[in-house]
C-alpha cells in the first residue's frame, strides 16, 4: 500500500506532459478472436497486428463485428483467442486489470461523467491506481497531467464546469482526455467524431495525431471522409471476420471491399439504433 | 410415499400462487421497469371485487367466474389510473416507482380499511372447489390447488398468446425493446405503456380472486405477497415470461421440500440463501435478453 | 486498490493549502457556511431542543435522530452510490440486538441470565454466542463492526457480480425478511418476536431517571453532528467524487481501471456502520429492540425519510427522516384514523414531484454553486437514466 | 485556517457538553427509588383514559372491535354518571402493529395527556414492549387479550385468561373426550411456543402423544406442508395456536385435504366470533374452541352487551371474547377506583382485591395477588350461523394462575 501511494504520489509531481514519455510503445495483436452470443458469432476468428503507434481505422458495415472486437478487448465480452498489448495477454481479464494494463476506451455514446465537472472527470480518470488513503483525502490544486491534458484537449477554460453541459464534442475530446491522463497506451475510440461538426472534426483528428506521438490508437469510424485523412491503416471487417486490411489505398482498391461495403455507403447514419450499435 | 407424492404437489401449488402473482409483475416490472410495490394492493382489489359481488350473485361458482374478469378489469383500472397519475412521470427514474407506489400502497390499504372495515372478510368458495381428488394410495389432491394451477397456466398460455400473435403483443414487444425506435415507428409508446400496466395489473385483479379460495381477505393481504412476487421476477429474468414460470415451479418445490423437511421459518430463510446464491451465478436472472449495453 | 480503509475521520480537520486555489473545492465562503451550519445545528440540539421540549418530546427527538443517523448512511450508498438499499433495518437491528444484549446481561448481573430466556428458552445457561456481549469491550465495537462485516461479506459477493438496481433493492429487501424470520424463529434465545425489551441501565446509569434520558439524547445528538462531519468529508474527498462517478457510470469507472465493486463496497459498508451505531443509541433511548423494528417496512421508511429530505445532500436525509418521523408521530396523534393517508400522500408527492427532495427547495430558493448536485431541473443524469433503465448490460 | 480551528473548539465544546451531561446527577441503577410516577390529571371534571391499539397496520383486524368494545364501556359508564362523579374522555392512540409504537404512544398517553389508566395491546409483544412504561411511571394499563402467562406486573391487569383458563381446559376437554393423540400447529411467536410447551408438558402426564409440532411465519398464508403433516400424522385431535390470518389459510386448506371436524377436531385458542366471520363457517362449522365467552353465552348480562354492542356498531357485528374482556376491563377499574375513592394508581391497585363483576362472561372477580381475573372456562362448538355454542364449561370460575404453580405436572415450566 505505501508503495503504491509513493508512486501515485510521485506520479503527480511529474513534470512530463501526461507522465507517458519514455514509456515503451507498445502494437496490440489479436489472434483468432471469437465472440458468440447464444448461438450467433459476432466475432469469428479475427486476427490482426496494430504496430506501435499506428492509427489503425476499423471499418465495416453494420453488424460486421467492429465494436464487439473491442468489446472483446477491453473485457467487456468473454472471447476466445488471444489478444496481447506488448507482452500481457489481455483475454480473461477482468476490465478494470485490463485497463490498468494500459488500455482506454470511448463508447459510441458519450459517457462522460455529467454530475461531474471536466476538472473532477479527469482527476477520477487519472486515479485509478491511486491509494485509499489519498482517496479519503480532499483534492487540492490541480495534478499536472490532468492541467496538461486539458491544454490538450482545449477544455482548459471550462475546468471548472459539468461535464452535462458541454457541448458534444466536447464531451467526445473528455474522453479522449480522460484516457490520455488515464495513462492508457492503447486508445480504443468507437465513432470519436460521430455527430460531430466539420470543424470539430478536424479538431480530434489532429487531436489524434498530436496522440498517436506516443500511444497506439485504434478507431472505428464510419465517416469515410475523415478515414481518409486521417488513418494510418484500415482493417475491414465483414460478417465477423477480416475482409481486407492494409492502406487506405489498397483497401479502397480491393474489389472485395467495394463489394460488401462500398454498396452501402450511408451505413453510419442506421448504426446508431440497431444492434451493432 | 403418499407424503412426498403429497409435498411435491404442494410444491407445485405453491409455486402456482407465486406464479400468479408475479405473472402481473412479470409484464409491469420485467417488461416496464417499474416497481410497483402496490401490485400486492391490486391483488387485494380482486379478492374485494369476488366479495363485493358475492353480496349480490349468491350463487359461489357463477360469482367466481364472473369475478375473473370483473376482477381484471377493476384491477387493471387501478392500474392504469396509477400509471396516468403517477408512474408515467416516473419512467426515467424506475427506483423511484417503488418509493411512490409503496406510498400508494399505503393508501389503498387504509381505504380497504375503511371501505370493507378492518377485519378480513369471507366469501364462499363453490362445493366443488373445496373437495379433493382422491388418487390411489390414499393420496388426495385438493380440487381448489388444482383450479389456480389450471388457471395460472392458462394465464401464462394467454399471455404468451397475446404477446406472440397479436399486434398490441408486438407493440408492447417493441417497446419493450427499444422505445424510441418504436416512437419514430409510429407506435403511440405512452398507450402501448397503458395498456401494458393494464393487462399486468388486471392479472393481479385475477390473482386475487384465486387466493380467495385459499387465504385470507382483507386489508394486509397484498404486503404479504408482494416480496414474494418480486424475487420470482428477478431470478426469473427480467423481460421473459418463461423464466418467471420456471423460478416459480422451483422456488415452490423447494420451499415445499425445506417446509417438510425443516420448518417453516427456516424453509423461508432456505429460499432466500437460495435466490441470494442463484443471483452469484446468474446476477441477471434465470433468462436475460442479451443486449449489448453500457452501464 | 482493494483494501478497504474507511476514511480517517482525523482528516476532516486538516488545513487547507496555502495557494493553489483549487477551482472547485469548497472554497472560504462555503467554509464559513459549514462552521456556521454545525454551529448551529449543535445549539439547536444542545441547547434550544433540551430548553423547549419536555422530556417526552426530547426522548422522542432522541429516537427521531436515530433514524436520522441511518438516513446519513443510506444518503451515501443511495444518494452518492445509486445503491438503493432496502434492508438498512438489518444494520440497525445488528447494532440494536449487540447493544440490548450487553445491557440486557448487564442488567442480569454478572453469571445472571437475561429473564425471557428462562420464561420462553428454558435455558440453564447463557447460549455460546451470547456471552462475548457481557463485556462492553466486545459489545460496544461489534455495534458499529459486525453490521460492517455482515455488509462487507454480503456487498463484496452481490457487487462483484454486479447486482444492482433493481435487483439489488429486492435481494437487500429479502434480506431484511429473512433477518426477521431468523430471528423470530430463535425465540429462546433472542426474545422472538417481542425482542429484547424492559432494558434498565446503561452502562450502570439507571434509564428511567429523566436525567439519564437527557444524557441518552445529548450522546445522540453528538453522534449525529460527528457521523455529519465525517460524511461530510467522505463527499468531498476524491473518494465522494469517484462514488458519484460509479453511480452515474459504473462501466465507464470500470474502463479508467478502477474495481467499481469496491468503491461501492465502501459506500455500503460505512451506511451498514452508521445503521448500526443507529441501532445501538436507540436501544437506550426507546428501551426496546425487535424484530418489527428491523423488517421490510421499517426499512423502507428508512429511505423514506431520506428520499423526503433530499438523498444526494448532506442534510436532506437527517430533516428528512426527522420530518417523516415527526409527521408520523403528530399526525398519528392528531388524525389516528386518517393518519396513513396523510402518509402516503406525503410519500407519493415528494418522491414523484420533488424528486431532489425538500432539500431541493432550498437550492431551488438560492441556486448554489456548481459544486453543489441536485439543482437543475430534470435532476436525474442521462447517464444515470440509462444506468438505471438498462439493467441488463452484457455480462 | 482560522475557520477550521474554530471547527475544533466547537467539537470541543461539544465534548464538554456532552461530559457534562453524563456526568450530570443522574442515578444509577444501583440508587434505590430513582424514578417517580406520573399522576394523572384529575383536576377537572372528566377523567382521560387511554385507549391503544392498532388502528392501522396487521394487527388492525383484531385490535380495532377492541377498540370498539372499550368505547361501549366508556360511553356506558359516562350515561350512568361516570366515575367519581367525572365523566370518562377517552384519548385514542394508534399503535400502528408496531411494539415501539406502543412504548412511544404509552408514554405519550401516561406523561402528556395524563391519563388516570390504559386500556389496549393485544399481542404479547405490544405488552412486553409497553410494559417498562408502566412500570417506570406507575401507570395502569388493562390488557384484555388470552395470553401465555408466566407474567404478572404490579402495573398491570390481566382480564383475559391466562393458560389455565383457557389451555388447560381446552386439554381437559380433549382428554374427556378421549383423545389420545393431538397435532400442535401455531404461528411461530410467544404465545404458541408457550402454550405448546405447556402442552407438551400436559400430554406427558396425561398420557397424551403429541404427534408433531409446526410453526408458521406469522401471516403466513401457505400451509399445504403443515396440513400435508397433520393429515399423514393421524392424530386424534389438532391444538391450533396460529393467529389471525393464518388460521383463514389453514382451514381453507384443511378441508380441501378432505380433513373434517368428525374425524380430526381442531382446537383453537384464537379464533372468537370475528374470525369465524372472516373465515367462512364453510370451513369452520364443526370446530372447537377455547374461551371464556361466546355471544351466545346466556344471562341477562349478556344479552344487554351484545345488544347495547349491535345497536352501537351495526347487527352483523358480533361480539367475541377480546371484546367482552375489554368492556369488562372498564367496568372493573370503574369499580376499583370507586372502592378506592381516588384515580391514584396505588390506592386503586389495593383496592382490586375481590372486586367482583356481574360480566356478560358471567361473574368475575379480581385477584389483587396476580391481577388476574377468576373467570369461567367455555368449550364451544362453531355453527353452521357463524356463532359459537358452547358445549363444556368449568361450572365455575377458574382462579388464575399465570405461573401454573397449581398443577404438579407443570413444575419444570416457570
Amino acid at each position: 500500500m505505501s508503495e503504491r501511494t509513493e508512486r501515485s504520489e510521485g506520479r503527480e509531481r511529474m513534470p512530463d506532459r501526461h507522465g507517458t514519455s519514455g514509456e515503451r510503445l507498445d502494437g496490440l495483436s489479436v489472434r483468432d478472436v471469437r465472440v458468440s452470443f447464444d448461438g450467433f458469432t459476432a466475432v469469428d476468428g479475427v486476427s490482426l497486428e496494430v504496430p506501435a503507434g499506428d492509427i489503425r481505422f476499423l471499418i465495416g458495415p453494420n453488424g460486421a463485428g467492429k465494436t464487439t472486437l473491442v468489446d472483446a478487448i477491453t473485457g467487456l465480452v468473454r472471447a476466445t483467442g488471444s489478444v496481447r498489448f506488448g507482452a500481457e495477454e489481455l483475454l480473461g481479464r477482468p476490465v478494470h486489470r485490463i485497463s490498468r494494463l494500459g488500455i482506454g476506451r470511448t463508447f459510441q455514446t458519450s459517457t462522460v461523467f455529467e454530475e461531474l465537472s471536466v476538472l473532477q472527470n479527469l482527476d477520477i480518470a487519472a486515479g485509478a491506481r491511486r491509494s485509499w488513503a489519498t482517496l479519503a483525502r480532499r483534492r487540492r490544486g490541480v495534478p499536472d497531467e490532468v492541467a496538461a491534458a486539458l491544454e490538450t484537449i482545449g477544455l482548459a477554460g471550462r475546468a471548472g464546469h459539468l461535464a452535462g453541459t458541454l457541448a458534444h464534442g466536447q464531451k467526445q475530446w473528455l474522453e479522449i482526455g480522460m484516457l490520455l491522463v488515464q495513462d492508457a497506451r492503447l486508445l480504443l475510440l468507437d465513432e470519436p467524431v460521430a455527430g460531430m461538426s466539420h470543424e470539430e472534426r478536424d479538431a480530434t483528428g489532429a487531436l489524434l495525431e498530436t496522440v498517436s506521438r506516443d500511444r497506439t490508437v485504434v478507431v472505428i469510424e464510419h465517416d469515410m471522409d475523415f478515414l481518409r485523412r486521417f488513418a494510418r491503416s484500415v482493417t475491414v471487417l465483414h460478417a465477423g471476420r477480416v475482409l481486407s486490411e492494409g492502406t487506405v489505398a489498397q483497401v479502397q482498391a480491393d474489389p472485395r471491399v467495394q463489394e460488401v461495403y462500398l454498396g452501402h455507403p450511408v451505413d453510419a447514419g442506421s448504426a446508431r439504433t440497431g444492434r451493432e450499435a | 410415499m403418499t407424503v412426498l407424492f403429497g409435498q411435491l404437489f404442494t410444491g407445485i401449488s405453491i409455486g402456482a400462487v407465486l406464479l400468479l402473482i408475479a405473472l402481473g409483475l412479470a409484464l409491469t416490472f420485467g417488461q416496464m421497469n417499474v416497481i410497483n410495490m402496490a401490485h400486492g394492493e391490486f391483488i387485494m382489489a380482486g379478492a374485494y371485487t369476488t366479495y363485493v359481488l358475492q353480496q349480490s350473485i349468491t350463487g359461489a361458482g357463477l360469482s367466481l367466474v364472473v369475478a375473473l374478469p370483473v376482477a381484471f378489469v377493476v384491477a387493471g383500472a387501478m392500474g392504469v389510473l396509477l400509471e396516468v397519475l403517477l408512474i408515467r412521470r416516473l419512467y426515467a427514474r424506475p427506483l423511484d416507482t417503488l418509493l411512490v407506489t409503496w406510498g400508494v400502497s399505503l393508501m389503498l390499504q387504509q381505504l380497504a380499511r375503511d371501505v370493507f372495515g378492518s377485519p378480513n372478510v369471507q366469501t364462499r368458495a363453490p362445493e366443488l372447489l373445496t373437495g379433493n381428488v382422491a388418487l390411489p394410495g390414499g393420496l388426495t389432491i385438493a380440487n381448489n390447488r388444482l383450479f389456480i394451477l389450471a388457471l395460472a397456466l392458462a394465464a401464462v398460455a394467454a399471455l404468451t398468446l397475446a404477446l406472440r400473435l397479436t399486434p398490441l403483443g408486438r407493440r408492447i414487444r417493441a417497446v419493450v425493446q427499444n422505445r424510441d425506435l418504436a416512437a419514430v415507428s409510429g407506435i403511440a409508446t405512452s398507450r402501448v405503456d397503458r395498456t401494458t400496466f393494464f393487462l399486468g395489473s388486471g392479472l393481479a385483479g385475477v390473482a386475487g380472486v384465486a387466493l380467495t379460495l385459499l387465504g385470507p381477505i382483507g386489508p394486509t393481504m397484498g404486503t404479504n405477497l408482494i416480496i414474494d412476487a418480486f424475487l420470482v421476477v428477478v431470478v426469473g429474468g427480467i423481460g421473459q415470461l418463461k423464466g418467471s414460470v420456471m423460478v416459480a415451479f422451483a422456488l415452490g418445490v423447494l420451499q415445499a421440500t425445506g417446509e417438510y423437511l425443516t420448518t417453516l421459518s427456516v424453509a423461508k430463510v432456505i429460499v432466500f440463501v437460495a435466490i441470494v446464491a442463484f443471483l452469484q451465478w446468474r446476477p441477471q436472472g434465470l433468462f436475460t435478453l442479451r443486449t449489448r449495453s453500457l452501464a | 486498490m482493494t483494501a478497504v480503509t474507511p476514511a480517517p475521520p482525523s482528516t476532516a480537520v486538516a488545513p487547507a493549502p496555502a495557494g493553489a486555489a483549487p477551482p472547485n473545492p469548497p472554497g472560504r465562503r462555503s467554509r464559513l457556511r459549514t462552521a456556521a451550519g454545525f454551529a448551529f445545528g449543535a445549539a439547536l440540539l444542545f441547547a434550544v431542543a433540551p430548553l423547549v421540549l419536555s422530556d417526552f418530546r426530547l426522548a422522542l427527538l432522541a429516537k427521531y435522530l436515530c433514524v436520522a443517523m441511518v438516513a446519513v448512511g443510506i444518503g451515501i450508498a443511495w444518494g452518492r452510490g445509486g445503491m438503493l438499499t432496502l434492508g438498512q433495518g438489518v444494520f440497525f437491528g445488528l447494532g440494536g440486538y449487540a447493544m440490548a444484549m450487553h445491557l440486557k446481561l448487564a442488567d442480569a448481573g454478572p453469571g445472571g441470565m437475561p429473564d425471557f430466556m428462562q420464561l420462553y428458552g428454558q435455558l440453564d445457561e447463557l447460549p455460546l454466542w451470547w456471552r462475548p456481549f457481557a463485556s462492553p469491550w466486545f459489545a460496544l465495537p461489534a455495534t458499529v463492526l459486525l453490521p460492517m462485516a455482515v455488509a462487507f461479506g454480503l456487498g463484496s459477493l452481490v457487487f462483484r457480480r454486479r447486482v444492482r438496481g433493481a435487483y439489488f433493492a429486492i435481494l437487500s429487501q429479502a434480506l431484511a425478511a429473512a433477518m426477521v424470520i431468523l430471528l423470530i424463529g430463535q425465540q429462546g434465545t433472542t426474545g422472538g418476536t417481542n425482542g429484547l425489551t424492559d432494558i434498565k441501565g446503561f452502562f450502570g446509569y439507571d434509564l428511567d431517571d429523566p436525567v439519564n434520558q437527557r444524557m441518552v439524547y445529548f450522546i445522540i445528538a453528538g453522534t449525529l453532528l460527528a457521523l455529519l462531519a465525517l460524511t461530510r468529508q467522505l463527499i468531498h474527498s476524491r473518494y465522494g467524487e469517484l462514488l458519484v462517478a460509479v453511480r452515474d457510470g459504473e462501466e465507464r469507472v470500470r474502463f479508467l481501471g478502477y474495481d467499481p465493486a469496491s468503491v461501492k463496497l465502501v459506500a455500503y459498508v460505512v451506511a451498514a456502520g452508521m445503521a448500526g451505531l443507529a441501532g445501538a443509541l436507540f436501544v437506550p433511548a426507546v428501551g426496546i429492540i425487535s424484530p418489527a423494528l428491523i423488517g421490510i417496512v421499517p426499512s423502507i421508511e428508512f429511505v423514506i425519510g431520506v428520499a423526503v429530505g433530499g438523498r444526494a445532500t448532506l442534510l436532506g436525509p437527517v430533516l428528512g427522516a426527522v420530518a417523516v418521523a415527526w409527521a408520523r408521530t403528530a399526525l398519528s396523534e392528531r388524525f389516528p384514523g386518517t393518519w396513513t393517508y396523510l402518509q402516503g400522500l406525503l410519500f407519493v408527492v415528494v418522491v414523484a414531484f420533488l424528486p431532489g427532495g425538500l432539500a431541493s427547495l432550498w437550492a431551488l430558493a438560492r441556486r448554489r454553486d456548481v459544486g453543489a448536485r441536485p439543482v437543475r431541473r430534470g435532476w436525474l443524469p442521462a447517464a444515470r437514466r440509462r444506468a438505471e433503465r438498462t439493467e441488463v448490460p452484457a455480462a | 485556517m482560522s475557520l477550521f480551528r474554530g471547527r475544533r473548539i466547537l467539537a470541543g465544546a461539544m465534548t464538554v457538553v456532552a461530559a457534562a451531561a453524563m456526568t450530570a446527577c443522574g442515578s444509577k441503577t444501583t440508587d434505590e427509588g430513582g424514578a417517580t410516577g406520573v399522576s394523572a390529571d384529575v383536576s377537572g371534571d372528566t377523567v382521560k383514559v387511554g385507549l391503544l391499539n392498532s388502528l392501522s397496520g396487521t394487527m388492525a383486524i383484531s385490535e380495532v372491535t377492541v377498540r370498539d368494545a372499550i368505547m361501549l364501556a366508556v360511553e356506558e359508564i359516562n350515561a350512568a354518571g361516570g366515575v367519581l362523579g367525572k365523566k370518562i374522555q377517552p384519548v385514542g392512540e394508534d399503535g400502528a402493529s408496531d411494539w415501539p409504537t406502543f412504548a412511544e404512544k404509552a408514554e405519550k398517553l401516561i406523561s402528556e395527556d395524563r391519563v388516570a389508566a390504559v386500556f389496549g395491546c393485544w399481542t404479547s409483544a405490544s405488552r412486553k414492549a409497553v410494559k417498562p412504561v408502566f412500570e417506570k411511571n406507575k401507570a395502569l394499563l388493562f390488557y384484555p387479550v388470552q395470553y401465555e402467562g408466566l407474567e404478572q406486573s404490579p402495573y398491570i391487569f390481566y382480564t383475559g385468561a391466562t393458560t389455565n383458563q383457557q389451555i388447560v381446559p381446552g386439554l381437559d376437554y380433549l382428554k374427556a373426550q378421549g383423545a389420545k393423540s393431538v397435532y400442535l400447529v401455531g404461528s411461530d411467536y410467544v404465545f404458541p411456543r408457550t402454550a405448546n410447551k405447556i402442552i407438551k408438558a400436559y400430554a406427558t402426564a396425561n398420557g397424551m402423544a403429541v404427534l408433531g409440532e409446526d410453526y408458521a411465519p406469522l401471516g403466513s398464508t401457505e400451509f399445504g406442508t403443515i396440513v400435508n403433516k397433520v393429515k399423514s400424522s393421524g392424530a386424534d385431535a389438532v391444538f391450533n395456536t396460529l393467529n389471525g390470518d393464518s388460521n383463514v389459510a389453514f382451514f381453507k386448506e384443511y378441508k380441501s385435504a378432505g380433513l373434517t371436524a368428525a374425524a380430526m377436531p381442531v382446537v383453537s385458542v384464537s379464533i372468537a366470533e370475528e374470525e369465524v366471520k372472516s373465515i367462512g363457517t364453510q370451513y369452520l362449522e364443526g370446530q372447537l374452541t377455547a374461551w371464556n365467552y361466546y355471544q351466545t353465552t346466556p344471562g341477562a348480562a349478556n344479552s344487554k352487551f351484545v345488544a347495547a354492542y349491535k345497536a352501537k356498531y351495526g347487527a352483523d357485528k358480533p361480539t367475541s371474547d377480546p371484546m367482552e374482556a375489554a368492556y369488562v376491563g372498564v367496568h372493573l377499574w370503574k369499580a376499583m377506583v370507586e372502592k378506592a375513592g381516588a384515580f391514584d394508581v396505588e390506592k386503586v391497585r389495593s383496592a382490586s382485591d375481590g372486586i367482583t363483576f356481574d360480566a356478560p362472561e358471567g361473574l368475575v372477580t379480581v385477584d389483587g395477588k396476580t391481577q388476574h381475573i377468576a373467570k369461567t372456562a367455555r368449550i364451544g362448538k362453531i355453527g353452521a350461523d357463524g356463532l359459537i355454542t358452547e358445549v363444556w364449561n368449568s361450572g365455575k370460575p377458574v382462579a388464575p394462575d399465570p405461573y401454573l404453580k397449581t398443577y404438579p405436572w407443570a413444575s419444570g415450566l416457570s
